[in-house]
C-alpha cells in the first residue's frame, strides 16, 4: 500500500437548488451530501451503507464524475478530479467505473449487449477492430456468458445476467476503481449470490479496488474490507468490517445491525423506533440521528459531532458525542 | 412475473397489427387509396384538368362521368383520383418535415435541459398560443399561395406536437441510468444523443406521426379550401372542396364527394394509426389497456365439492392460476394447496416468478382479469367457497374478514385523497356508521399501530409520509373491520431495513393482540422467519416443500430449499451458494419436477411424470423423489 | 350523468320552436361583409355604399334605373361655358338626422374636410376617394342656399363623381361633435337615419319620416354581415334575410323557380377583363392580342360558367352607360381557327404565359374557375399557361405596379360611374405605373390619348359620345386586353318583398321598398 | 400557490412579446399595405403614399413597433386603419363573443368527452364503446369547415331547428335562449374534434389507472366497482386528462376562425381574417395578443384545477 490513498474525499459536500428566485422568493435548498471525507487504498473493499435518501447515490455519482461537488475537493492518486478530467474528458471514465442498481435500467433497450459493451471499446480504449473482437470474448468469458449472448438485446437477458453485463461493461474500460451502486439489491436471492461470488473472483484476478454501496449490512459483512455509515448525507462511523459488526459506537450503526433479519431467528428490535429521516430542506441544528436516538442528550440537539477516532481498532471513527460502550 | 416476456411480442409485431381488425380495416382503407392515387397515371382516367363547361354540374352516375363533373365540367373522379394523391403527398410530406424538426427542436431541449430547454419550449409555446390557422394564412400570405408554402405553414404549426412529445421523452430518457452508462463509456453528448436517446424516442415520433397525420391531411385541405393551396388547375381534395362550397345547397355532390373522400382518408389514417399505437406505445402491450374485472375470471371445469368440513380459517385445493396472452397460456400457479389456521401465521418463500403473489390474489380474486384467470380448483374461507360465491358477497369478505397489505404502500394508498378519508370509507364499506364516528374508528387504528400525531395524520396525503408510515396506514385499513385474515404481500421489500424491522414487528403485535391469521408472502427466508411458524417454498407455481419454519430451514428436505437458503450471506458462513440456470418460462414447464433441469440431484426419473407431495412427519411434505435427509446438503 | 343528456338536448332544441321570421316593415338584408364605417367619405367599397346611400344624399344622384345625373339635395345647377364653375342651389328645408340644417356652408365643409389638409376635421379621416375632387380649386358660398365650385381645369367627370357616394352629405355638426368616431355615429339628410352598429352582427336604420322625398314605406332595415356565401344563402333560405345581394350564379336557377323568391338582374357599368403585358413577351405584338381574344370562348364562360350573370364585352365601355357605348363594336367571336392562324402569322414560338388570378375581391365574379376556363381554351389553341393565384390585398400589390417581368396577363375587374374612368385610368399613356395610373398592361396609343384628352375637357354631352364611340372602336381593334365580361348584378328579395329594383349604379336604393 | 402563479404569469410577458414581434414581423412581410387594402382599385403609387402618410404608416418598422410598445403599455392598442376605430373598442367587443363560443365548446367537448371516454372505458370492448369508438373516429376524422356547412344545411335549411348563423336573433330575442339557440350549432362543430380527442384520452387515462395499484387497494377493501370506477379510477384519471383539455383550448381558438367565418359568429377569429386581408396591423396585433392571452390563461386555469385535483402537484 502506497501512501498517498487511490482515491480520497475532502469535505465533499453537494446540495441540489438553492439561490432565488427571479423575484426574490428563496429557492429550497436540499442538502444530500454534507462534507464527507473519507479514503479508499488500492486493493480494498469499502462499504457503503446507510438508508434509502442517505446520500449514497449522491457519493458514488460524485466519485465516478457523473455529479461535481458543491464544494470539496475529490483527489485521484492525490490529483484533483476535476483537474484530471479538464485536461482529458475520459481520463476518469478510464480509472473508475460504475456498476448500477438496476441492471436492466442500465442498459439501452433498443441496443444490443455487442453495442453496448464495445462502445468503452471504442471511446476510452480506441481499440482497433479486431482487439476489440477478441477483448469483447474475454470479457464475455470473465463474467461467466457465452459469446453469442453479444447479439441479443437486454429484455432477453435475466437481471443476473443483465448485471452480469452491467459489469462487463464497467470493467471494458480496464478501471482500477469501481463503484458498485447496490449491485444486487434488485436480484433475486439465487442470483445475487452469482453476482457477489464473480465480483470477488473479478476483484482477485484483477486487483480491483471497489466502492460497494448497499443496504444489506449481512453482504457488506462478507464482501467488505471496511465500512462506513451514512446517516442523512453525514458520515457517522467509519470502521474495518469485523470491528464494526462486533461492535457499533454509533446508535445508528447499531440499529442498523439489529434490525437486519437473520434466517430462523426473530426480530430484535422494536416496533415502537419513532423517528424518521429529517426534513432534508431543513437540516436540524445538532446531530441528524436526535430524534431517534434513545441516548440521546441537550448536547446532542446543539451541536453536530465530528467524526473522530475511537476506541481499540485501528481506523475506527465516530461521529457521536456519546458513542455506545 | 413478466419483465422476462415483456418484448415477445416484437418479431410477430406485424401479426398483432394485422389481429387488430380495426387497424386492418384502415390498413386496406388506405392500401385501397394509396394505389389508386399511385396508379392514377396509368388509369383510364379523362384529364383531370380537361374542361368541359357544357357538361358542367352532371350528378353522378351520368354515362362517361361516374361521379359527374364539376362547375367546369371536369370528371370528377378523375380529379378525385388525381387530387386524392396530391392530398397524400402533401400530407406525408408535411408531416415528415414537422416530425423532423420538432423532433429535433424537442430531443435538444429535452436533453440538454437547463436554460436551452426554456428558450426552446418558450417558443413553441409562442406557436401553440398562436392561433394555428392564422399563422398558417399568415405564413402563406408572405410566401405566397402554393402547394410548397401550404405544405411549410402546415409543417411549422405542427412542429410544437413533436416537439413537446419527444421532449417529454426524451427528458424522461435523458435520467435513465443507461445514459449515464453511456456517458461513462466515453460517448459524447451528440453520439449519446444520436444513438442512444433517438432510437428509444423512434416510436414515440412514430405514434406522433400516425396520429397528426390525418390531422394534417385536414388541416391542408383547410388551407386549400381557403384557397391558399393548390394552384388551378391542379387539384387537391381540399381545393375541390373550397371550389364545390359555393354550390353545396344547390350541386351538393360536387363538394360532398370530395368531403368524403377526406373522411375516409383520415378515417383509415386514424385507424391504422390506432392499430400503431397500440403496438408501440410500451402501456399498451400486451392487451395491458384492458379494463380488469372486479374480480378474477374463474373458469372451472367443475365446480368442486367439500370432500370433507372444513377445519382450517383458510383452505385452498389444488389452485391453477394463469394469464392468457395472445394465444400464449402462462401457468403461474399451478396446483396450489394450502391451510392456515386461525390465529396462526404462514409464509410463502419463492423467487421472483414463482407464483406466489398470484397464489395469494387469487384468494380474493384480486389477479387482474384480463388477463389473469383461474382455471381450478377452490378457496374456502370460513366455510365459504370464494371462487363461485357471488360478487357482492365477495366484496362483503374483502376488506372485513380478509385484508390485504401489499408491497408498495406508496402506490397501493389512493394519491388524491386523504390517508384519513380512505381509512372511513374502508370503515364504512363494511360498518354502518356516521363519518364521525368512521372518522374517530380511523383516528384510533393510526394510533393503534402506532402513528405519531394520529389526528394530524389523518388529514395529509400519501405523498407526504415516510415510507413506513404510509405501510402503517395500509395496516390500519386492514385492520379497520377486525379482519380475521391478513394477506401480507411483500409487505417490507419496499422499505429500509429498520423499518422493516418495526413493520415485523408491529404484524407480530397485531397478530397477538386480535388473534388474526397472517399469510405472509416475501421472497426472503430471513424475513419470513422473523414472523411465521409455519412456512411453503414454491418454485415455478408449484409448492415444493412446506413445514414448520425452523425445520425448514434447519434441514431442507427439497434441494431447492436447501440452495435457496445456502444463498443467503450469513456472518462465518463460506463462499456463497449459488443455484446453475434459471426457473423455467411459464408457458413451457418441463414434464416432471420442474426443478430438475437445475437440480444438482437429479435423477432420470425426475423428468417423468408428475412429481407428487411427500409427507415426511412433523406436518412437514416435500415435493420430491429424492428428499435430502437431515443434515445432507444438495 | 346517464339523465343529464336528454335534458341537455331537450334545453337546446326548445327554444327552436319559437323560430321567429323577420317583422313586416322590417327589411332585413344580407351583406357580403361587415361595413368599415359610416362616413361616407372615408369608405372605398361598394359593401358600405348600400348602406351609405340609404344614411346619405349628395348634391345629385343617379336617375332611378339609369346612369343619368338627376337632382337631389341640389334642385337644380348651372355650369360656366369653360366648364370650370359649377354653381348648385340647394333644396330648402332640408335637415341632417341630427336637425341641423343642410346649406351653402355644410356643403362647403363636407369638401374642405376631405380635400383641405390644413381643415380643422381633416384629421377625421382618412379620405381615400377624395382624389375624385381634386379638380375642385375652391368651394364658394354665394348664399345659404347657393354653392359654387372652382374648378382648375374642365372635369367632365365631376358631375357623375358628385353622384357617387363620396360626394354624400354628412352633417358637419355631427362631425364636430363625434369626431374621429363619427363613422360610429353618422347623419345624413337620406331616407333612413342611424340607429345601431353592433359588431359583425347588424347595422340598423330606421325610417327618416321627415325625409324631403317622402318618407319610404319601410319602418326599419337590417343590415346583416354574413361573409361566407352559403351561410348567407342558408339564411335567406331559413328566412333569416329578406334580401340577399351577390348571390351565387349557380343559386340563381333553384331561386327563379321558386315563387317565394323573386330575382332581380341588373347590368352594370362593369368589365371583367384581362389585362394584357404588351411591354415584353408574347402580346407585345397585336395579332397576338386579338388571337387571344379569339382564342377565349366568352360565351361559354358567361353561360355556363357565369350562368347568364353577366353579358359578353366588346371593349372598355359598359353598354350600361347608354349614350356613350358605341353599338357598332361587337365582341370578338370565339374563334380558335382564328386564333391559331394569328399566332402562326405572330410568330408565336409556343412558349408558356403566366397568368394572374387572385382569389376574389371586388367585381372579380369567379376568378379562379373563370381563370382556370380561360387556360383552358388558351391551351387549346397552343398557349399553354401558367396561373399564380394570390389573395385579392397582395394580387393587387403584384398587379398595380405593372406586370412588367413577372406576369404576360392578369385578371382585373372595374366598376366606374363614368365612362371616362377607366380607359382614363388604365389606357393613357399618362397612366403608366410609374406615373401614378393603373396602365399595368403598358399600352400607349397617342391616338387614344388624345381622343380621351378631349372628352375629358368637353362639356358638350353629344361631343362627347361621339369621342367615346371612337374610344371604344380604337381599343376594341388594338387590344390591349382580352375583353370578357358586363356583370349583371343580381339580388334575391323575398316574395314578400315590394318594389325592389336593382340599380345599373350598383347602388341598393331602399326608399321605395316595402314588405306589407 | 402564489409563488407559481406569479411565476406563471411572469412566463407569460416573454411569450406576449415574442408574438407581438413574430406578428408585426410577419405582418412587415406580407406583400401589400393597409393604403392599398383602403384604395382597392384606386391604389395609385401617389393615392397610396398620401393615405400612408395620414395613417403614419411611413415611419420604418422599428419605429412603429417601440411607439406601439409604449402605447400598449399606456393601455392603448392604437387606431385600426380599416375600421377606423379604436383597436380596443373593436377587440373587446368581438372577444367576448369569441370567449362564450370558445368557452362554451370547451365546456361541450370536456363534458362529451369525459363522459364518452368513461362509459367507453367502463364498457370496455361491450357495444357502448364500439359505438362511442366509431363516432370519435368520425369526430376527428371530418374536417370541421365542411362540417360545419353540413349542419347548417340539414338544421337550418332542411329542418329549421336553429338559426343559420349570428349570435342573437336579429330581430327580438336577445336572452340567454336566444344565445344558446344559436351557440348549439357553431359550438358542437367546435368542440366535435376536442371531444374526440378528450374521449380517447380519457379512456386510456381510465384503463390505465383501472391497472394501478390503488385500485386493487380500493377493491381490497371491499368497496363496489361503482365506487371503485367513479371515485377512484375517475379522479386519478382526470389528472391526466385535464392538461390536455387545456391545450386543446388552443384547437378550439384556432378553430374559431373557421367557424365563426362560416356561422358568421361576430367573434375575434372572423375579425383576424378579416384583419389580415385588409392587412390592419395594429388590429391583427391586439386581437393576436387577447387570443394568446387567453390560451395561456385557459392552460393556467387547467394547472390550477389539475393541482387542486392532484395535492402532490400544490
Amino acid at each position: 500500500m502506497s501512501h498517498t490513498p487511490l482515491l480520497s474525499l475532502q469535505g465533499v459536500t453537494r446540495h441540489f437548488g438553492g439561490g432565488r428566485y427571479p423575484w426574490g422568493a428563496r429557492r429550497p435548498l436540499l442538502h444530500a451530501l454534507q462534507s464527507v471525507s473519507l479514503s479508499m487504498a488500492q486493493g480494498e473493499t469499502l462499504g457503503l451503507v446507510g438508508e434509502s435518501g442517505c446520500g449514497k447515490s449522491t457519493l458514488a455519482r460524485l466519485v465516478v464524475g457523473l455529479d461535481r461537488p458543491s464544494c470539496g475537493r475529490i483527489e485521484w492518486r492525490g490529483e484533483d478530479l476535476a483537474d484530471l478530467v479538464r485536461r482529458d474528458r475520459r481520463a476518469l471514465a478510464r480509472r473508475l467505473q460504475y456498476v448500477f442498481q438496476d441492471p436492466l435500467a442500465a442498459l439501452n433497450p433498443r441496443r444490443t449487449v455487442h453495442q453496448a459493451l464495445e462502445t468503452p471499446l471504442i471511446h476510452l480504449r480506441g481499440l482497433e477492430r479486431d482487439a476489440r473482437r477478441q477483448h469483447l470474448e474475454t470479457l464475455m468469458a470473465s463474467v461467466l456468458l457465452e459469446p453469442h449472448h453479444l447479439q441479443r438485446y437486454p429484455h432477453e437477458f435475466s437481471g443476473g445476467q443483465a448485471q452480469r453485463i452491467g459489469i462487463a461493461r464497467a470493467l471494458a474500460a480496464e478501471p482500477e476503481l469501481l463503484v458498485l451502486d447496490e449491485p444486487v439489491s434488485a436480484l433475486d436471492v439465487s442470483m445475487q449470490a452469482q453476482v457477489l461470488n464473480l465480483l470477488a473472483d473479478l476483484k482477485q484476478q484483477l486487483g480491483l479496488t471497489y466502492l460497494f454501496i448497499s443496504h444489506d449490512l449481512s453482504v457488506v459483512e462478507r464482501v467488505c474490507d471496511r465500512v462506513a455509515v451514512l446517516y442523512f448525507g453525514q458520515l457517522v462511523e467509519l470502521a474495518p468490517v469485523s470491528a464494526l459488526f462486533k461492535r457499533p459506537r454509533h446508535p445508528y450503526s447499531d440499529l442498523l445491525l439489529r434490525s437486519a433479519p437473520l434466517p430462523g431467528k426473530p426480530s430484535r428490535v422494536s416496533e415502537l423506533q419513532e423517528g424518521d429521516l429529517p426534513d432534508p430542506y431543513r437540516p436540524p441544528a445538532g446531530c441528524p440521528f436526535q430524534d431517534r436516538c434513545p441516548e440521546r442528550q441537550a448536547r446532542c440537539l446543539r451541536e453536530m459531532p465530528p467524526l473522530a477516532p475511537i476506541g481499540d481498532a485501528e481506523g475506527h471513527s465516530v461521529a457521536c458525542h456519546f458513542p455506545l460502550g | 412475473m413478466g419483465r422476462e416476456r415483456d418484448d415477445g411480442s416484437r418479431p410477430g409485431a406485424w401479426r398483432l397489427l394485422l389481429n387488430n381488425h380495426l387497424a386492418v380495416s384502415g390498413l386496406l382503407l388506405l392500401l385501397l387509396i394509396g394505389l389508386l392515387a399511385l396508379a392514377a397515371p396509368w388509369l383510364p382516367l379523362p384529364d383531370p384538368d380537361a374542361t368541359a363547361p357544357v357538361d358542367r354540374l352532371l350528378p353522378p352516375l351520368t354515362p362517361g362521368y361516374p361521379l359527374g363533373t364539376d362547375a367546369l365540367g371536369r370528371d370528377l373522379l378523375s380529379r378525385l383520383v388525381w387530387g386524392t394523391r396530391v392530398s397524400l403527398a402533401m400530407g406525408i410530406s408535411a408531416t415528415l418535415v414537422a416530425a423532423l424538426v420538432g423532433s429535433l427542436v424537442g430531443l435538444v431541449a429535452g436533453f440538454a435541459g437547463g436554460r436551452s430547454d426554456g428558450l426552446l419550449m418558450r417558443g413553441i409555446d409562442m406557436l401553440m398560443a398562436f392561433p394555428y390557422i392564422l399563422l398558417a394564412l399568415a405564413i402563406v400570405a408572405v410566401l405566397g399561395p402554393g402547394l410548397v408554402n401550404a405544405l411549410y405553414a402546415i409543417a411549422l404549426v405542427n412542429i410544437p406536437f413533436f416537439a413537446r412529445n419527444v421532449r417529454g421523452v426524451t427528458l424522461g430518457l435523458a435520467r435513465q441510468p443507461f445514459i449515464d452508462a453511456a456517458r461513462l463509456s466515453g460517448q459524447s453528448r451528440s453520439r449519446i444523443l444520436l444513438l442512444e436517446v433517438l432510437p428509444n424516442v423512434l416510436p414515440v415520433i412514430v405514434i406522433t406521426i400516425s396520429t397528426t397525420l390525418g390531422w394534417m391531411i385536414l388541416e391542408t385541405a383547410g388551407l386549400s379550401f381557403l384557397g391558399l393551396g393548390a394552384q388551378p388547375p391542379q387539384a387537391d381534395l381540399g381545393s375541390m372542396l373550397g371550389e364545390g362550397r359555393k354550390l353545396l345547397f344547390t350541386t351538393p355532390h360536387v363538394s360532398v364527394i370530395p368531403g368524403l373522400m377526406i373522411f375516409i382518408l383520415v378515417m383509415g389514417i386514424n385507424l391504422l394509426g390506432d392499430g400503431v399505437r397500440d403496438l408501440l406505445d410500451p402501456r399498451l402491450k400486451s392487451g395491458a389497456l384492458s379494463r380488469p374485472l372486479p374480480r378474477t375470471r374463474v373458469e372451472r371445469a367443475q365446480t368442486p365439492t367439500l370432500q370433507e368440513e372444513p377445519t382450517s380459517l383458510l383452505e385452498v385445493r389444488d389452485l391453477h392460476t394463469g394469464f392468457s396472452i395472445g394465444r400464449q397460456r402462462y401457468h403461474a400457479v399451478h396446483g396450489v394447496d394450502l391451510d392456515l389456521a386461525s390465529g396462526q401465521t404462514l409464509g410463502i418463500v419463492g423467487e421472483s416468478g414463482c407464483g406466489k403473489s398470484v397464489a395469494v390474489m387469487s384468494i380474493t380474486g384480486l389477479v387482474a382479469s384480463p388477463p389473469g384467470s383461474i382455471t381450478d380448483g377452490a378457496v374456502w374461507l370460513q366455510g365459504v367457497e370464494l371462487l363461485g360465491a357471488p360478487l357482492a358477497r365477495l366484496q362483503a369478505l374483502r376488506g372485513g374478514a380478509v385484508c390485504h397489505v401489499f408491497q408498495d404502500p406508496l402506490a397501493s394508498l389512493h394519491p388524491l385523497y386523504r390517508v384519513g378519508d380512505q381509512l372511513v370509507e374502508a370503515i364504512q364499506a363494511h360498518q354502518d356508521v356516521t363519518r364521525r364516528q368512521a372518522w374517530q374508528q380511523a383516528q384510533a387504528l393510526l394510533a393503534e399501530v402506532h402513528i405519531a400525531n394520529p389526528a394530524q395524520r389523518m388529514r395529509a396525503y400519501p405523498h407526504q409520509l415516510s415510507g413506513g408510515m404510509r405501510q402503517r396506514v395500509c395496516i390500519a385499513m386492514a385492520l379497520a373491520n377486525r379482519p380475521r385474515l391478513i394477506i401480507a404481500d411483500e409487505p417490507t421489500t419496499a422499505l429500509d431495513v429498520t423499518v422493516q424491522a418495526q413493520i415485523l414487528g408491529l404484524l407480530q403485535r397485531l397478530r397477538q393482540q386480535h388473534q388474526v391469521s397472517i399469510l405472509f408472502v416475501s421472497h426472503d427466508f430471513s424475513v419470513v422467519s422473523a414472523l411465521c411458524e409455519r412456512v411453503l417454498v414454491m418454485y415455478a407455481g408449484r409448492v415444493v416443500e412446506s413445514g414448520a419454519i425452523e425445520q425448514v430451514i434447519s434441514a431442507p428436505a427439497h434441494p431447492y430449499s436447501a440452495l435457496l437458503i445456502g444463498c443467503i450471506p450469513t456472518p462465518g458462513q463460506g463462499p456463497l451458494q449459488t443455484i446453475p440456470g434459471s426457473p423455467p418460462a411459464l408457458d413451457r414447464l418441463p414434464e416432471g419436477c420442474a426443478f430438475a433441469p437445475r437440480c444438482p440431484r437429479v435423477q432420470e426419473r425426475c423428468t417423468e411424470g408428475e412429481v407428487g407431495m411427500t409427507r415426511l412427519g412433523d406436518g412437514r411434505s416435500v415435493r420430491c423423489l429424492f428428499p435430502l435427509q437431515a443434515g445432507e446438503s444438495p | 350523468m346517464r339523465k343529464l343528456l336528454p335534458i341537455l338536448l331537450v334545453t337546446l332544441l326548445l327554444p327552436a320552436i319559437v323560430f321567429a321570421r323577420t317583422p313586416p316593415d322590417v327589411l332585413v338584408v344580407g351583406q357580403i361583409a361587415e361595413p368599415k364605417s359610416l362616413d361616407p367619405h372615408a369608405v372605398t367599397a361598394l359593401n358600405d355604399f348600400r348602406i351609405l346611400v340609404n344614411l346619405y344624399d349628395g348634391l345629385v344622384r343617379y336617375r332611378e334605373g339609369t346612369l343619368e345625373i338627376a337632382p337631389a339635395l341640389a334642385e337644380r345647377w348651372e355650369i360656366s361655358p369653360d366648364g370650370t364653375r359649377y354653381r348648385f342651389f340647394l333644396r330648402q328645408g332640408v335637415r341632417f338626422h341630427d336637425g341641423t340644417p343642410l346649406n351653402a356652408v355644410a356643403v362647403k365643409f363636407n369638401f374642405e374636410r376631405m380635400l383641405d389638409e390644413a381643415h380643422p376635421y381633416h384629421d377625421t379621416g382618412p379620405f381615400p376617394l377624395a382624389f375624385f375632387f381634386s379638380a375642385v380649386e375652391e368651394v364658394r358660398v354665394i348664399d345659404p342656399l347657393t354653392v359654387e365650385f372652382q374648378l382648375e381645369q374642365p372635369y367632365a367627370p365631376f358631375l357623375s363623381n358628385l353622384a357617387y357616394p363620396t360626394g354624400l352629405m354628412v352633417s358637419p355638426a355631427a362631425v364636430r361633435k363625434h369626431g374621429k368616431a363619427y363613422g360610429r355615429h353618422p347623419a345624413g339628410t337620406g331616407a333612413f337615419r342611424f340607429a345601431e352598429w353592433q359588431a359583425n352582427a347588424k347595422v340598423v336604420l330606421l325610417r327618416n319620416p321627415d325625409y324631403w322625398d317622402g318618407a319610404p314605406p319601410l319602418e326599419a332595415v337590417i343590415f346583416r354581415p354574413v361573409s361566407d356565401p352559403n351561410t348567407r344563402m342558408a339564411e335567406l333560405l331559413s328566412g333569416g334575410i329578406d334580401l340577399m345581394l351577390e348571390v351565387p350564379p349557380d343559386s340563381l336557377q333553384p331561386l327563379r323557380e321558386d315563387s317565394a323568391y323573386r330575382v332581380h338582374e341588373q347590368a352594370g357599368p362593369h368589365l371583367w377583363y384581362l389585362i394584357l403585358n404588351t411591354r415584353e413577351g408574347p402580346f407585345s405584338d397585336s395579332r397576338v392580342r386579338q388571337a387571344a381574344n379569339y382564342a377565349i370562348n366568352k360565351r361559354g364562360l358567361v353561360e355556363n360558367i357565369l350562368q347568364g350573370s353577366a353579358e359578353v364585352a366588346a371593349g372598355p365601355i359598359a353598354p350600361a352607360f347608354a349614350w356613350a357605348h358605341n353599338p357598332e363594336v361587337t365582341p370578338y367571336p370565339y374563334d380558335p381557327e382564328q386564333a391559331r392562324a394569328l399566332l402562326r402569322e405572330a410568330g408565336y414560338d409556343g412558349s408558356p404565359v403566366t397568368l394572374y388570378v387572385t382569389e376574389g375581391g371586388s367585381g372579380m365574379l369567379d376568378p379562379v374557375i373563370m381563370g382556370t376556363a380561360i387556360q383552358a381554351d388558351l391551351q387549346a389553341v397552343g398557349m399553354p399557361v401558367k396561373i399564380e393565384t394570390y389573395e385579392w390585398n397582395t394580387y393587387l400589390g403584384r398587379v398595380n405596379p405593372g406586370l412588367a417581368g413577372k406576369a404576360d396577363m392578369a385578371e382585373m375587374a372595374w366598376m366606374t360611374n363614368d365612362p371616362d374612368t377607366l380607359p382614363f385610368l388604365t389606357l393613357h399613356s399618362q397612366a403608366l405605373p410609374s406615373e401614378g395610373g393603373f396602365n399595368s398592361g403598358y399600352y400607349s396609343n397617342p391616338q387614344l390619348d388624345a381622343l380621351l384628352d378631349r372628352a375629358r375637357r368637353s362639356t358638350d354631352s353629344g361631343e362627347r359620345a361621339e369621342l367615346y364611340h371612337q374610344v371604344q372602336a380604337l381599343v376594341h381593334q388594338e387590344a390591349p386586353w382580352v375583353f370578357v365580361a358586363h356583370w349583371k348584378q343580381n339580388a334575391v328579395t323575398a316574395a314578400r318583398v315590394q318594389g325592389f329594383r336593382l340599380q345599373p349604379s350598383f347602388f341598393l336604393m331602399l326608399q321605395r321598398v316595402s314588405k306589407p | 400557490m402564489t409563488a407559481y402563479l406569479i411565476k406563471r404569469l411572469l412566463a407569460l410577458i416573454p411569450v406576449l412579446f415574442g408574438v407581438s414581434l413574430i406578428v408585426f414581423l410577419m405582418m412587415a412581410l406580407i406583400p401589400g399595405d393597409p393604403a392599398s387594402a383602403i384604395l382597392g382599385a384606386y391604389a395609385t403609387p401617389e393615392n397610396v403614399a398620401r393615405l400612408n402618410r395620414e395613417l403614419g404608416l411611413d415611419r420604418s418598422l422599428p419605429e412603429q413597433y417601440l411607439v406601439w410598445l409604449g402605447n400598449l403599455l399606456e393601455g392603448d392598442l392604437g387606431r385600426s386603419y380599416s375600421l377606423n376605430r379604436p383597436v380596443l373598442a373593436e377587440v373587446g367587443e368581438r372577444f367576448s363573443a369569441t370567449l362564450v363560443l370558445a368557452g362554451s365548446a370547451l365546456l361541450l367537448c370536456s363534458l362529451l368527452g369525459l363522459l364518452a371516454g368513461l362509459v367507453s372505458a367502463v364498457r370496455q370492448y361491450g357495444w357502448a364503446d364500439r359505438v362511442i369508438t366509431l363516432l370519435v373516429l368520425v369526430g376527428i376524422s371530418t374536417p370541421s369547415f365542411w362540417l360545419g356547412l353540413l349542419l347548417i344545411l340539414l338544421f337550418a335549411v332542411k329542418l329549421p331547428l336553429f338559426p343559420a348563423s349570428g349570435m342573437y336573433a336579429i330581430y327580438g330575442g336577445g336572452d340567454l335562449w336566444d344565445l344558446l339557440h344559436h351557440l348549439f350549432l357553431p359550438a358542437l362543430t367546435l368542440s366535435l374534434v376536442a371531444a374526440g380527442v378528450i374521449a380517447r384520452l380519457t379512456r386510456t387515462a381510465m384503463l390505465e389507472v383501472l391497472r394501478q395499484d390503488f385500485i386493487r387497494t380500493a377493491r381490497a377493501k371491499g368497496l363496489s366497482e361503482r365506487r371503485v370506477v367513479y371515485r377512484h379510477a375517475f379522479r386519478a384519471a382526470l389528472v391526466s386528462v385535464i392538461p390536455v383539455i387545456g391545450i386543446q383550448a388552443g384547437f378550439v381558438l384556432g378553430g374559431a376562425v373557421y367557424i365563426e367565418t362560416v356561422f358568421q359568429w361576430p367573434g375575434i377569429g372572423s375579425m383576424l381574417v378579416q384583419a389580415i386581408a385588409s392587412r390592419d396591423l395594429l388590429l391583427v396585433q391586439g386581437g393576436v395578443l387577447l387570443v394568446t392571452v387567453s390560451y395561456v390563461l385557459f392552460n393556467l386555469l387547467a394547472d390550477l384545477l389539475q393541482s387542486l385535483i392532484d395535492p402532490r402537484l400544490r
